[in-house]
C-alpha cells in the first residue's frame, strides 16, 4: 500500500548460498520489525520485500531490477558474494536505487548506490597477519584460499604485505583450491609438512564456505592443532562453526570485526533480541548480521536526516551517519561509502564460541582501494561534492568508470 | 520444402505468429506511458529478451535429444561460450571506462597485476569478429568433441557423462583466474554494445527484437532441417543407430553435422542473453544448468521444437514468479511441478494440446 | 585409437577422414566371376571358436543357400561380411578390387551388400513408407541427404516395393506396430529399396505362411542375375524351392564348410543328414 | 586455606574427592598457599597475566602444577565473575557441580553465566605442553615419556639437556632410550665439537623425526667442517630418500581414501542407475538424508557418540531406502519404459527434498561429531601415518561393497533385478513379481547411498546441498565404470581418486580436476562403454 | 482348461481382437493359426496379461484368469514362449533358467535335468549370456525357460521359427511327449501346417482379429485352409 515503506531484501534462500544468506533474510525481518514496533519511520510502517535470486548471478540481477521498478522498494539490503554484488551493481546505478552489503569483501569498489558495511582488507585481513607476526611469533605462512577474486586479491595483499616486513619467499607457500573442495589430504599432508621445517608456522585461510567443513576436519583428522600450526579464517564465523564439531579446533583464529561473545550491552540485547524472533535460543549471532544492524539503522538515521526515503537524499544525508555497532563503540559512514569498525581477533573455544585474543585500540575505516595494489593504491574514493567520485585518481585527476 | 514442412507444424504456425507479434507489439506497448493499463516496462521487456534466448537454448537442445536422441548434459557449455565471447566484446567496449581507466586491460587484469592484454583477447574489440566467434568457438569445440566421441561411437549415458565432464570441465577452468577470464566474478559492468548505450530502453528493445528474431529464424532453420530427409535419418539413428549403418549412413556425420548446428544455435542464444542479464560468470557451465535445459525440454515435450520453447518459457517463468511470491518454499512449487508433469503428461505440455488436436 | 594416433591424424594433411570421402561408386570388378570372396576366416569369442577356417565362394548374380544347425556360424559370417565383426584370421573381399576388412559398416553397405537380419529390426518410430524411403539407393552424404527430395521414379519404386510386401495398406503406419511376419516383409521391402548388389538374407521366412514362403522364394529367385543372393534359412521346404535347379548349397557346421553341392548332394550327404536334418 | 592434594584421577567420584581433600588438609603449607593465591589472581585477568600466572607455578614447582595444567588444558577451570575465586568445573551447565580449586569446597552453579572460563591463547597452550612435557620426562607410563621426548625434540633447552643426559642412563625402555639419544644427538649436531657431531650424524641416520632433519639443514649451512658436512649431507640423502617413499605410499593412500569416498557416494547409484536403469537425479538427496540420520542419530544420544555411528548406519539404511521406497512406489514406478523421464522426476524430487531439509533442519549446516574411536592416527613413522577415520571409511566401503555383491549375486533379488530390468514383461510372465523387485531394488539402492551418507557426514558438510556436491561424480564413476557392473564401480572409484591425488601435488587441486575429467573423455573415446563394458551380441541387443 | 470368451482388445483407438472365442481343452494340443498379423500373438499376449482387455472372459480350470496380476499367472501353472524368444540377453543361461525357479515347489527349486536332456546345447552353454547365442539356440533356451516352471498349460508362439529341421522334429517329438504322457495341456501357434498336423489335436483359426473356425485336426480342409491360410 501507499502508506508504508518498502524495504527490499536480497538474499539467496536456496542454492549453495542459502546456507549463509538465509539468516540474513531473518535479521532484517527481525530489524524491521523491530523498528516498525517503535513507530516506524517518518510515521510509516517498513514493508519487507523478500525475493529468493536462489545463489544465481543473473537472477540477483533480474531480482533487483524487480524489487526496485515493480515493487517500489526504497532501500535493499543483500547480497553475499561478490559476483552476485558485480551482477546487481549496475542495476542500482541505471535506477539509482540503494544496497546495503554486508560480507567482508575484497575492496577495489565504491559505488554512488552501494554501501559497504562488512570489512575491506585492511579491517580484516592485514591486522589478523600483525597479531600472527607481532603476537605469535609465525615466520612461515600458508596463504590457502578458494579460488575466486576475493582470496586473490587478499592473498595478493598479503604477499606484498609480508614481503615488506622481510619474508622470504620460501616461506611463503600460496594454494587455490575450487568451491566446495571436499578432499583436503594433500594440501593439510602438505601444510603439515611445510609447518614441519622448524620455523612457527601458520595458514591464513581465506576458503569460502563449504569448503571449510572438510579441511577443519582433515586438520583435525591430521592431527594438527592450534598449537602447532594455527589457521585464522576470514570467512568462517560462529554461523560456520554452529555446523562443525569444534573439539578439534579449539585454538584456531578468525579475524573479523564482531565475535558473539562480546561482551556489551547492545550485543547482548541485539542477541537477545534474535533469540525470541527466531525462537531458538541456540541460534548464534556473526558478523555479517552486525553489519546488517549497522547498516540499518544507518539508514534508518539517514532517512531520518533526509526527512525522506529518496535514495538520492539518503545518499547524501547517510555520510557521516554514526551508529552504535554491537561491540560497545560507534561506527561511521564513510565518505567512500565504507564503515568504520574495530577489528578483533577471536579464537575458537570448543562450545563454538570465539574468544577475543587481540583487538584494534579504536575502529578502522574501510579503504575501499588497496594501499598494497599497484593500480589501486592511486585511487580514492570520496562521494561529497564536490568530488563525487568512487574511483578518483589522484596522479591523472581523473575519475573514471561512472555510469552517469 | 520450408514452406512445406511449416504447414504440417500447427505448433510452429503459432509460435512464428506470437514471435512476429511480439516483435511488433511489444515496442509499441513500450512506448504507452507508465501509468497505461498496457504498459509494457522495460523490466518485462528485458525479462521476456532472457526468456526467448533461453528457449533457443531449449531448442537447440531439442535438435540433438529429441531427434537425434543425444541427451547432451553439457549444452549449457556451449551457451556459456557463446556467451564469453560476447562478453569479451562487451568488456572490450568499455575501453577506458573501467574503474582503472585503461584503455586496453579490463579491470580484473589490472586488479591481477596483468600488463598485457592476452592473445585470446584480441580481435573481439570488432563486433564482427566477436559475432564470428559466438559461432565458431561453440561450434569447433562441439566439431572436435563430436569429431573424437562419435567416430569412437561413445553413445547412451556414455556419451551424457562425457558431455556433462565437458562442461564440468570448462567450468572449474573458467573459474581459474589464470585463464584471464575474470575467474569467479566473470564479466561485468558492461557498457554499451554497437555503440548504444546498454542501460537504455531502446537498446534493450533492440536486443529483445534480436533474441525473437534470432528465436524465430533458429527455429526455422531446426524445422527445415527436421521436416526434411535429414529428419528421418535423425530419427532413424536416434532408435536402431547401427541398423542406419547397416544402409549405409555414416551416422557419425549425420551426429556430427547436426551436434556442430545445435551448439552454434547455443552459441547464439548465450551471446544474446550476455548482454541482457548484464554478467557472464563461470557458474553458466555448471552441470545443473544444462540438466535444467534438457528438464525444460522434457516439460514441453520432446522431438516438437516448439514444445521446448512452451517448456522453456513456462519454466523460467514459473521460476521468476515463484521465486517472488513464494520465496521460501518455491522449490517445492517447482519440484512438484516436475513431478507432476513426469506423472500426468508423459509427452510434456504441447502432449496435451497435441492429443486434443489428435481427437478432435 | 591412440590419443597419439589422433594427433598423428589430424597433424597429416593428407589424411583422409571418413567423412571426407565421396561414397564409393558401384564399379565392383568381378572379371574373375566371383563376386565375394572369404578365405581363412576364423573368429572367436572368449576362446569358443565361432567360425574355423571358413573358405566361401559367391559368384557374381549367383543365389546361394547357406544352412547349417543352429550356432554354426551363419549369422556370424554375415556379421564378418557387413564389418560388423572383425575377424580374428582370414581375408574378406568384395570383387577383386575391395578389401571388407579395411571398411566399416556403412562403407561397407555403400560398397553394394545390403542384409536383412534374423531377427528384424525397423525404425520402429518412423512409418513403413519412412522406412523405405531411408533404404533407398542413393548418395548418403551429409549434404544429399539434406537437399535431396524424392523424384519421381523413385516414387514409383517405392509404391511397388510398397505393394510387393503386401504394406501398401499400412504404409503411414509406424514400423513398430506392426506384426512379426509384417516386419520380416518390411525388412525384405527395404533391402529391395536398397538394390544392393550382394543380398544377405538371414531367415527370411521365420513366421510365415507356406503361401508367403513361396513369394518370397519366387521374389528372391527373381532378383538373382542381376544381384547375387545369400539366404539362410532352416526350412527346408523353402530351401528346397530356391535351389531349385541345381543352384549350390552350402552347408556350415561348426564354423566351417560341412558340404557344399546341390540341394540332392547335399540332403544325401551323411553327415548333413546327421548334424542337421536329422530322420 | 588451600590444600595441597595429590592429583585425584580424572574420573573419581565427587563425593571420594572431597574426603580424599579433607584427609590431605593436615599438611598444608602456608608458602604454597602464598603461591596458589598469586596463580589465582592472575589467572583471571587478561591473556598476558595469565601467561605470568602459569609461568609462576611452574618456577615454583608447585605441588599441583601438573593438575592445574591439566585443568587448564582441559578446559574445566573457571573463575566465578563476581568474587574471581577459581572453581573446578567438569560441566558448565546450570545445576551442575562447581570445586572451589583452593579450599576444594562445592558449590551448585545457580548461572551459567555467572561462570567464566579460565581460557587459553594458543601461546599460553604452548607454554603448557612445554611445561608438561618437562614434567613428563618423570612420568611413570613410558607413551608418556616417549610423548614428552618428541615433544621436546629440537626445542631443548640447557635445563631439560641436563635433566636428560642424567635420565638416560636409568631409562628402561629402548624405545624411549633411542628417542633421548636423538633428542641428545640434535642437541650435539647444534653445539658439539666436530667429533660429537660425526657421532650425533651417525646416531640420527635413517631418523625421520622432522627436527633430525631441520638439525641436518641448519648444520649443513653452519660453519662445521668438511667431513661433517659430507656425513649430514650423506645422511641428509639417505632421509630424504625414505620421506620420498614414504610420501608415494602417502599419496597412495589419500588416492585411495578418495576413491572409497567416490565409491561409498557411487555405489547406490549403480544399483538405481546401473542395475534398474532410473537416471536418479535424486541420489544426492537419499545420501544428504543419511547425513542428517547421522545428525539425528547423535542428537538422540548425545552421551554415546560413539556408538551413535554403529546406530546411525542401519538407520540411515532404513530411513534412505524407505524414502527410495516411496519415491519408487510413487513415481518411478509409472516410468518404467521411459528411462529419460526418471530423471525428469527425479530432478524434481531432489529439489523437494533438498527444501524440506531446509525448511525441517534450516539451510544452516549440522554439526556431526566425530567419535573418539574414530579420530586420531595410526602413526607408521613420523613422516607417514594413517588418519583413522579415513582408515575406517576405507574398510566400511569395502564392506558395504561386498555386501552388495553378496546380496546381487547370491540372493535370488539380484537375479530378479536384472531380469526386469532387461525385460520386464517376460520377467513377470516368469512369476517374478516385479513391483516388489523394483520397490526393494531401489529402497537397496537408496538405503546404500543413506549409509554413504553416514561416511560424509565424518568428512563433510552436513547440510542441504550435500547431495549436489556428490551426485555429478556419482555418476561419473558408475558410468566410468561400466553401466551395470559393480566391480566397474569399485575400479572406477579407486583409480579416479588415486588419479586425483597422483595429480594434484604435481598440478593443483583445481587443475588436477579438470585433467581428471579431461581424461575420462578421453578414455571413454578409448572405451565407450567404460572400463569394464558389457561385450559382445547381448550388449548390442 | 482354457477358456477364453467374447475378447475384445484394442491398441490406442485400433480394434484389433473381435469377440474371440477360444477354448483349450485339458490334456489336448490345440493350435492356433491365421496369416501374418491377424492377432495370434496379441491373443496369447491377453492370455499372458500382457495386453489388457477391453472385454471379454478368460478362465483358466474355471477360475477367472483376468483378475490375476501377469506374475501371479506363472503360478497358476502357464509357461510361455513368447515370439520373438525374449530370452534376457545379458543373464547367462543358468540364469535365464533360474528365473523362474521361485514358482517351483518348495524343496524342489532346481532345474529339471529333463531339459538338459531335451536340449543337450544348453547344457554346453550353460555359462554364456543368452543374448550371445545364435537364434535358435535362443529358441530352444526359451522352452526350455518356460518348462521350468512346471506349467500344465504350455503356451508356445511359433516354436519352431530359426530352428534345424532335426530339432525341429524333435521339439514336435517333445510336444507330443509332454502333452500324451505328462498331460501337459499345450496351446501352440503354428504357421507351418505339417508340424502343425504333426502335434496338434485341434485347431482354431483367426482371421482378421476374428475366430473364424475350429475342430479338430482332420477337420482343417483345404477349404479352410485356402480361405483362411493362403495369402
Ligand atoms: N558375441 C558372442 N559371444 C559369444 N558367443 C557368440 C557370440 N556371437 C556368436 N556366438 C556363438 O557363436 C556361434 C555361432 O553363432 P551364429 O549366430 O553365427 O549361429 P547361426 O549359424 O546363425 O545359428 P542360427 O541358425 O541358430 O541362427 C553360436 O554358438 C553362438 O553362441
Ligand atoms: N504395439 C502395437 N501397437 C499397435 N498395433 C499393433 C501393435 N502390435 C501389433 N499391432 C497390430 O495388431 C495386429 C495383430 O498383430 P499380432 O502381432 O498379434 O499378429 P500375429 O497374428 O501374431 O502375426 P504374425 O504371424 O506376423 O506374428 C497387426 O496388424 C499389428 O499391426
Ligand atoms: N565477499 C566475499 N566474501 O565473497
Ligand atoms: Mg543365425
Ligand atoms: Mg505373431
Amino acid at each position: 500500500a501507499e502508506d508504508t515503506i518498502k524495504v527490499g531484501i536480497l538474499h539467496s534462500l536456496s542454492g549453495t548460498m542459502a546456507i549463509s544468506e538465509t539468516t540474513l533474510k531473518d535479521t532484517m525481518l527481525m530489524l524491521i520489525e523491530e523498528q516498525n514496533k517503535k513507530g516506524g519511520l517518518l510515521g510509516k510502517q517498513l514493508e519487507p520485500v523478500v525475493v529468493d535470486p536462489a545463489s544465481n548471478w543473473p537472477l540477483f540481477a533480474e531480482k533487483a531490477r524487480e524489487l526496485i521498478e515493480k515493487n517500489k522498494v526504497d532501500a535493499v539490503f543483500g547480497c553475499w558474494t561478490s559476483v552476485s554484488r558485480k551482477s546487481v551493481l549496475p542495476v542500482f546505478e541505471e535506477l539509482d536505487s540503494l544496497l546495503f552489503y554486508p560480507v567482508q569483501y575484497e575492496g577495489e569498489e565504491s559505488s554512488k548506490n552501494v554501501f559497504y558495511t562488512g570489512a575491506a582488507p585492511n579491517q580484516q585481513a592485514v591486522p589478523a597477519v600483525d597479531y600472527l607476526m607481532n603476537d605469535l611469533g609465525v615466520e612461515r605462512w600458508v596463504l590457502a584460499g578458494t579460488d575466486y577474486v576475493y582470496p586473490r586479491t587478499t592473498n595478493k595483499i598479503l604477499e606484498a604485505y609480508l614481503k615488506a616486513k622481510g619474508v622470504a619467499p620460501e616461506d611463503i607457500m600460496i594454494n587455490y583450491t575450487p568451491f566446495g573442495h571436499a578432499d583436503w589430504q594433500s594440501i593439510v599432508s602438505d601444510i603439515k609438512k611445510f609447518g614441519s621445517e622448524g620455523k612457527k608456522t601458520a595458514v591464513v585461510s581465506t576458503i569460502n564456505g563449504d569448503a571449510n567443513v572438510p579441511f577443519y576436519k582433515e586438520l583435525g583428522a591430521q592431527g594438527v592443532s592450534a598449537g602447532d600450526i594455527p589457521v585464522v579464517a576470514f570467512s568462517v564465523g560462529e554461523e560456520e562453526l554452529s555446523g562443525i564439531d569444534t573439539a578439534p579446533l579449539v585454538g584456531h583464529l578468525a579475524a573479523w570485526n564482531y565475535f558473539m561473545s562480546v561482551d556489551s550491552d547492545a550485543n547482548d540485547g541485539f542477541i537477545d533480541s534474535w533469540h525470541s524472533y527466531i525462537e531458538n535460543e541456540e541460534r548464534v549471532t556473526n558478523d555479517p548480521m552486525e553489519a546488517h544492524y549497522i547498516g540499518f539503522n544507518m539508514w534508518v538515521e539517514a532517512v531520518k536526516k533526509a526527512g525522506t526515503t529518496e535514495p538520492a537524499a539518503v545518499q547524501d544525508a547517510i555520510v557521516g551517519v554514526a551508529v552504535p555497532n554491537l561491540t560497545g563503540g560507534y561506527s561511521t559512514m564513510m565518505p567512500n561509502h565504507h564503515i568504520t569498525k574495530p577489528v578483533l581477533i577471536g579464537e575458537i573455544q570448543d562450545d563454538g564460541q570465539f574468544e577475543v585474543v587481540w583487538e584494534t585500540s579504536g575502529t578502522v575505516a574501510g579503504d575501499a582501494w588497496s594501499d598494497y595494489l599497484e593500480g589501486s593504491k592511486d585511487i580514492i574514493s570520496d562521494w561529497r561534492a564536490p568530488l563525487s567520485c568512487g574511483n578518483y585518481n589522484t596522479k591523472t585527476g581523473k575519475c573514471s568508470g561512472q555510469n552517469f | 520444402m520450408l514452406m512445406q514442412a511449416l504447414r504440417n507444424d500447427r505448433g510452429g504456425q503459432v509460435l512464428i505468429g506470437v514471435l512476429l507479434v511480439l516483435m511488433i507489439a511489444v515496442p509499441l506497448l513500450n512506448q504507452l506511458p507508465p501509468g497505461h493499463a498496457l504498459h509494457v516496462p522495460t523490466y518485462t521487456v528485458t525479462l521476456m529478451g532472457k526468456y526467448l534466448t533461453l528457449a533457443l537454448l531449449a531448442v537447440a537442445v531439442d535438435l540433438v535429444w529429441g531427434y537425434l536422441g543425444i541427451l547432451t548434459l553439457g549444452h549449457a557449455a556451449f551457451f556459456a561460450l557463446g556467451g564469453y565471447a560476447m562478453g569479451m566484446y562487451l568488456m572490450r567496449q568499455i575501453g577506458d571506462r573501467g574503474v582503472y581507466g585503461n584503455p586496453l586491460l579490463p579491470d580484473f587484469m589490472v586488479f591481477l597485476n596483468w600488463d598485457e592484454l592476452p592473445w585470446f583477447w584480441y580481435g573481439f574489440d570488432e563486433f564482427w569478429f566477436a559475432a564470428l566467434m559466438v559461432l565458431l568457438i561453440p561450434g569447433l569445440l562441439a566439431f572436435v568433441f563430436g569429431a573424437l566421441a562419435f567416430r569412437s561411437r561413445v553413445s547412451g549415458v556414455y556419451l551424457s557423462i562425457i558431455t556433462q565432464a565437458l562442461t564440468y570441465a570448462l567450468m572449474l577452468a573458467f573459474y581459474r583466474n589464470e585463464m584471464g577470464f575474470g575467474g569467479n566474478n566473470g564479466l561485468t559492468d558492461f557498457k554499451d554494445i554497437l555503440g548504444f548505450d546498454l542501460q537504455a530502453d531502446s537498446t534493450r528493445l533492440g536486443l529483445f527484437i534480436a533474441s525473437a528474431l534470432a528465436l524465430l529464424l533458429g527455429y526455422l532453420l531446426c524445422r527445415y532441417l527436421m521436416a526434411g530427409r535429414l529428419g528421418r535419418v535423425c530419427v532413424a539413428v536416434r532408435d536402431a543407430e547401427s541398423r542406419a549403418r547397416f544402409l549405409g549412413y555414416r551416422v557419425e556425420n549425420v551426429k556430427l553435422g547436426v551436434f556442430t548446428v545445435s551448439a552454434m544455435l547455443a552459441g547464439v542464444a548465450g551471446a544474446l542473453y550476455v548482454p541482457q542479464v548484464g554478467i557472464i560468470n563461470p557458474n553458466e557451465f555448471s552441470p545443473l544448468n544444462s540438466i535444467e535445459v534438457v528438464v525444460w525440454v522434457a516439460v514441453g515435450g520432446r522431438a516438437t521444437l516448439y514444445g521446448a520453447v512452451v517448456g522453456a518459457l513456462v519454466i523460467n517463468y514459473a521460476k521468476t514468479y515463484f521465486t517472488a511470491e513464494l520465496p521460501e518454499i518455491w522449490l517445492f512449487a517447482l519440484g512438484g511441478l516436475f513431478v507432476v508433469v513426469t506423472l500426468l503428461l508423459p509427452r510434456g505440455i504441447t502432449g496435451l494440446l497435441r492429443r486434443r488436436e489428435a481427437s478432435a | 585409437m591412440t590419443v597419439a594416433s589422433v594427433f598423428e591424424q589430424i597433424l597429416d594433411r593428407d589424411h583422409v577422414y571418413p567423412f571426407m570421402q565421396r561414397a564409393r561408386p558401384h564399379d565392383i570388378d568381378v572379371s574373375h566371376q566371383v563376386l565375394l570372396y572369404l578365405e581363412g576366416i576364423s573368429v572367436s569369442f572368449d576362446g569358443f571358436k565361432a567360425i574355423n577356417d571358413l573358405n566361401l565362394y559367391i559368384n557374381d548374380g549367383e543365389l546361394r543357400c547357406i544352412i547349417g544347425p543352429n550356432g554354426a556360424g551363419k549369422t556370424t559370417m554375415m556379421d564378418i561380411i557387413t564389418g560388423k565383426t572383425r575377424p580374428d584370421t582370414g581375408s574378406a573381399w568384395f570383387g577383386q578390387t575391395i578389401n571388407l576388412l579395411d571398411m566399416d559398416e556403412p562403407a561397407i553397405a555403400q560398397a553394394g551388400i545390403g542384409r536383412k537380419f534374423q531377427k528384424p529390426t525397423v525404425f520402429e518410430f518412423l512409418s513403413v513408407a519412412e522406412n523405405l524411403e531411408l533404404a533407398m539407393e542413393d548418395d548418403r552424404t551429409l549434404w544429399t541427404i539434406l537437399s535431396s527430395r524424392l523424384s519421381g521414379e523413385q516414387r514409383d519404386h517405392l509404391d511397388q516395393v510398397l505393394e510387393m510386401i503386401g504394406l501398401a495398406d499400412q504404409r503411414l503406419l509406424h514400423a513398430g506396430s506392426l506384426s512379426h511376419g509384417q516386419k520380416q516383409w518390411l525388412e525384405i521391402g527395404m533391402l529391395m529399396m536398397q538394390r544392393p548388389r550382394l543380398l544377405l538374407v538371414d531367415e527370411p521366412v521365420a513366421g510365415m505362411t507356406h503361401q508367403e514362403m513361396d513369394r518370397t522364394a519366387e521374389l528372391l529367385t527373381s532378383l538373382a542375375g542381376q544381384h547375387s543372393v545369400v539366404v539362410v534359412e532352416h526350412d527346408m521346404d523353402f530351401v528346397r524351392n530356391l535351389a531349385a535347379g541345381g543352384r549350390t548349397v552350402t552347408v556350415l557346421h561348426q564354423g566351417s564348410v560341412l558340404a557344399e553341392g546341390t540341394m540332392d548332394e547335399v540332403q544325401n550327404n551323411q553327415k548333413v543328414v546327421e548334424v542337421y536334418l536329422g530322420e | 586455606m588451600s590444600k595441597p592434594l595429590v592429583r585425584p584421577l580424572p574420573f573419581f567420584a565427587l563425593w571420594m574427592l572431597i574426603a580424599l581433600l579433607l584427609g590431605l588438609s593436615l599438611q598444608a603449607r602456608a608458602a604454597e598457599d602464598e603461591t596458589l593465591a598469586q596463580v589465582s589472581a592472575l589467572l583471571v585477568q587478561k591473556f598476558d597475566q595469565r601467561a605470568r600466572g602459569v609461568a609462576l607455578l611452574v618456577e615454583q614447582e608447585h605441588p599441583r602444577t601438573e593438575e592445574i595444567l591439566h585443568l587448564l588444558k582441559d578446559g574445566e577451570l573457571y573463575y566465578r565473575k563476581d568474587d574471581d575465586r577459581l572453581f573446578i568445573v567438569r560441566s558448565a551447565d546450570t545445576g551442575a557441580e562447581a570445586l572451589d580449586l583452593l579450599d576444594g569446597s562445592a558449590v551448585i552453579i545457580e548461572k551459567k553465566r555467572d561462570f567464566r572460563k579460565v581460557t587459553l591463547n594458543n601461546l599460553m597452550r604452548g607454554q603448557i605442553s612445554q611445561a608438561l612435557a618437562e614434567l613428563g620426562l618423570k612420568a611413570e607410563d613410558p607413551e608418556r615419556r616417549a610423548a614428552a621426548v618428541r615433544e621436546l625434540l629440537g626445542a631443548l633447552d640447557p635445563d631439560t639437556v641436563a635433566v636428560l643426559r642424567n635420565r638416560i642412563g636409568d631409562e628402561p625402555v629402548t624405545e624411549v632410550r633411542e628417542l633421548m639419544a636423538q633428542a641428545l644427538a640434535i642437541q650435539d649436531l647444534e653445539t658439539g665439537d666436530e667429533a660429537a657431531r660425526l657421532q650425533a650424524i651417525e646416531r640420527l641416520d635413517g631418523s625421520l623425526e622432522p627436527p633430525v632433519r631441520n638439525a641436518l639443514t641448519a648444520l649443513l649451512e653452519s660453519d662445521a667442517g668438511d667431513q661433517v658436512k659430507r656425513q649430514a649431507q650423506l645422511a641428509l640423502n639417505g632421509i630424504d630418500e625414505k620421506i620420498r617413499y614414504y610420501g608415494m605410499l602417502e599419496t597412495l593412500y589419500f588416492g585411495i581414501s578418495l576413491g572409497s569416498v567416490l565409491v561409498l557416494a557411487g555405489i547406490g547409484l549403480a544399483i538405481t542407475f546401473g542395475v534398474m536403469g532410473v537416471i536418479n537425479m535424486a541420489h544426492g538427496e537419499l545420501i544428504m538424508l543419511g547425513a542428517y540420520t547421522t545428525y539425528v542419530i547423535q542428537q538422540l544420544m548425545p552421551n554415546h557418540i560413539g556408538a551413535s555411528i554403529l546406530v546411525a548406519i542401519p538407520a540411515a539404511f532404513v530411513v534412505s531406502g524407505l524414502v527410495g521406497i516411496a519415491i519408487e512406489r510413487g513415481v518411478i514406478r509409472f516410468l518404467y519404459g521411459r528411462p529419460l523421464e526418471t530423471l525428469l522426476a527425479t530432478f524434481g524430487i531432489s529439489l523437494v527434498l533438498q527444501q524440506a531439509v531446509r525448511s525441517i533442519f534450516s539451510p544452516l549446516n549440522r554439526s556431526v561429531e566425530t567419535p573418539d574411536w574414530m579420530s586420531g592416527l595410526v602413526e607408521i613413522n613420523p613422516v607417514f601415518s594413517l588418519t583413522l577415520s579415513r582408515l575406517y571409511i576405507i574398510l566400511f566401503c569395502l564392506l558395504v561393497f561386498a555386501a552388495l555383491v553378496m546380496v546381487l549375486k547370491r540372493t535370488p533379488l539380484g537375479l530378479q533385478v536384472r531380469a526386469v530390468s532387461q525385460n520386464r514383461a517376460m520377467a513377470r510372465a516368469m512369476g517374478v513379481r516385479s513391483k516388489w523387485v523394483d520397490a526393494l531394488t531401489f529402497g537397496l539402492g537408496s538405503g546404500v547411498a543413506g549409509v554413504a551418507g553416514v561416511a560424509l557426514s565424518q568428512l563433510t558438510n552436513v547440510g542441504p546441498n550435500l547431495g549436489q556436491a556428490y551426485i555429478i561424480d556419482s555418476f561419473m564413476v558408475v558410468v566410468f565404470g561400466g553401466v551395470g557392473n559393480l566391480w566397474g564401480t569399485l575400479v572406477a572409484g579407486l583409480s579416479l581418486g588415486v588419479a586425483n591425488k597422483v595429480l594434484e601435488p604435481w598440478a593443483g587441486a583445481v587443475l588436477a580436476k579438470i585433467l581428471v575429467l579431461v581424461f575420462i573423455i578421453l578414455f571413454i573415446q578409448k572405451r565407450p562403454r567404460g572400463l569394464f563394458p558389457q561385450r559382445g551380441r547381448a550388449a548390442e541387443g | 482348461m482354457l477358456k477364453i470368451e467374447q475378447l475384445n482388445q484394442f491398441y490406442g483407438e485400433s480394434h484389433t481382437l473381435w469377440d474371440v472365442d477360444l477354448e483349450v481343452p485339458e490334456g489336448q494340443c490345440t493350435v492356433l493359426m491365421g496369416r501374418n498379423g491377424v492377432g495370434k500373438t496379441t491373443l496369447l499376449q491377453c492370455i499372458m496379461g500382457h495386453q489388457p482387455v477391453r472385454s471379454g472372459d478368460i478362465r483358466l480350470a474355471g477360475g477367472d484368469l483376468l483378475s490375476r496380476s501377469v506374475e501371479q499367472r506363472p503360478r497358476l501353472g502357464i509357461g510361455y514362449v513368447p515370439q520373438g524368444r525374449q530370452i534376457f540377453p545379458l543373464l547367462t543361461v543358468e540364469e535365464n533358467l533360474q528365473i523362474g525357479l521361485p514358482v517351483r515347489k518348495r524343496g524342489d527349486r532346481k532345474i529339471p535335468d529333463y531339459i538338459f536332456e531335451l536340449f543337450p546345447v544348453l547344457r554346453q552353454m550353460l555359462g554364456r549370456r543368452g543374448g550371445d547365442l545364435s537364434g535358435g539356440q535362443q529358441q530352444q533356451l526359451a522352452i526350455g525357460r518356460a518348462l521350468v516352471v512346471d506349467p500344465k498349460l504350455l503356451i508356445l508362439d511359433e516354436p519352431t521359427e530359426g530352428i534345424q529341421p532335426n530339432v525341429v522334429q524333435e521339439i514336435g517329438d517333445i510336444i507330443r511327449h509332454l502333452n500324451r504322457e505328462i498331460g501337459l495341456t499345450v496351446l501352440l501357434v503354428e504357421q507351418k501346417l505339417p508340424f502343425a498336423r504333426k502335434v496338434a489335436d485341434r485347431f482354431c483359426i483367426l482371421d482378421r482379429g476374428r475366430s473364424v473356425a475350429n475342430g479338430a485336426m482332420d477337420q482343417l480342409d483345404d477349404g479352410l485352409i485356402r480361405q483362411y491360410l493362403t495369402v
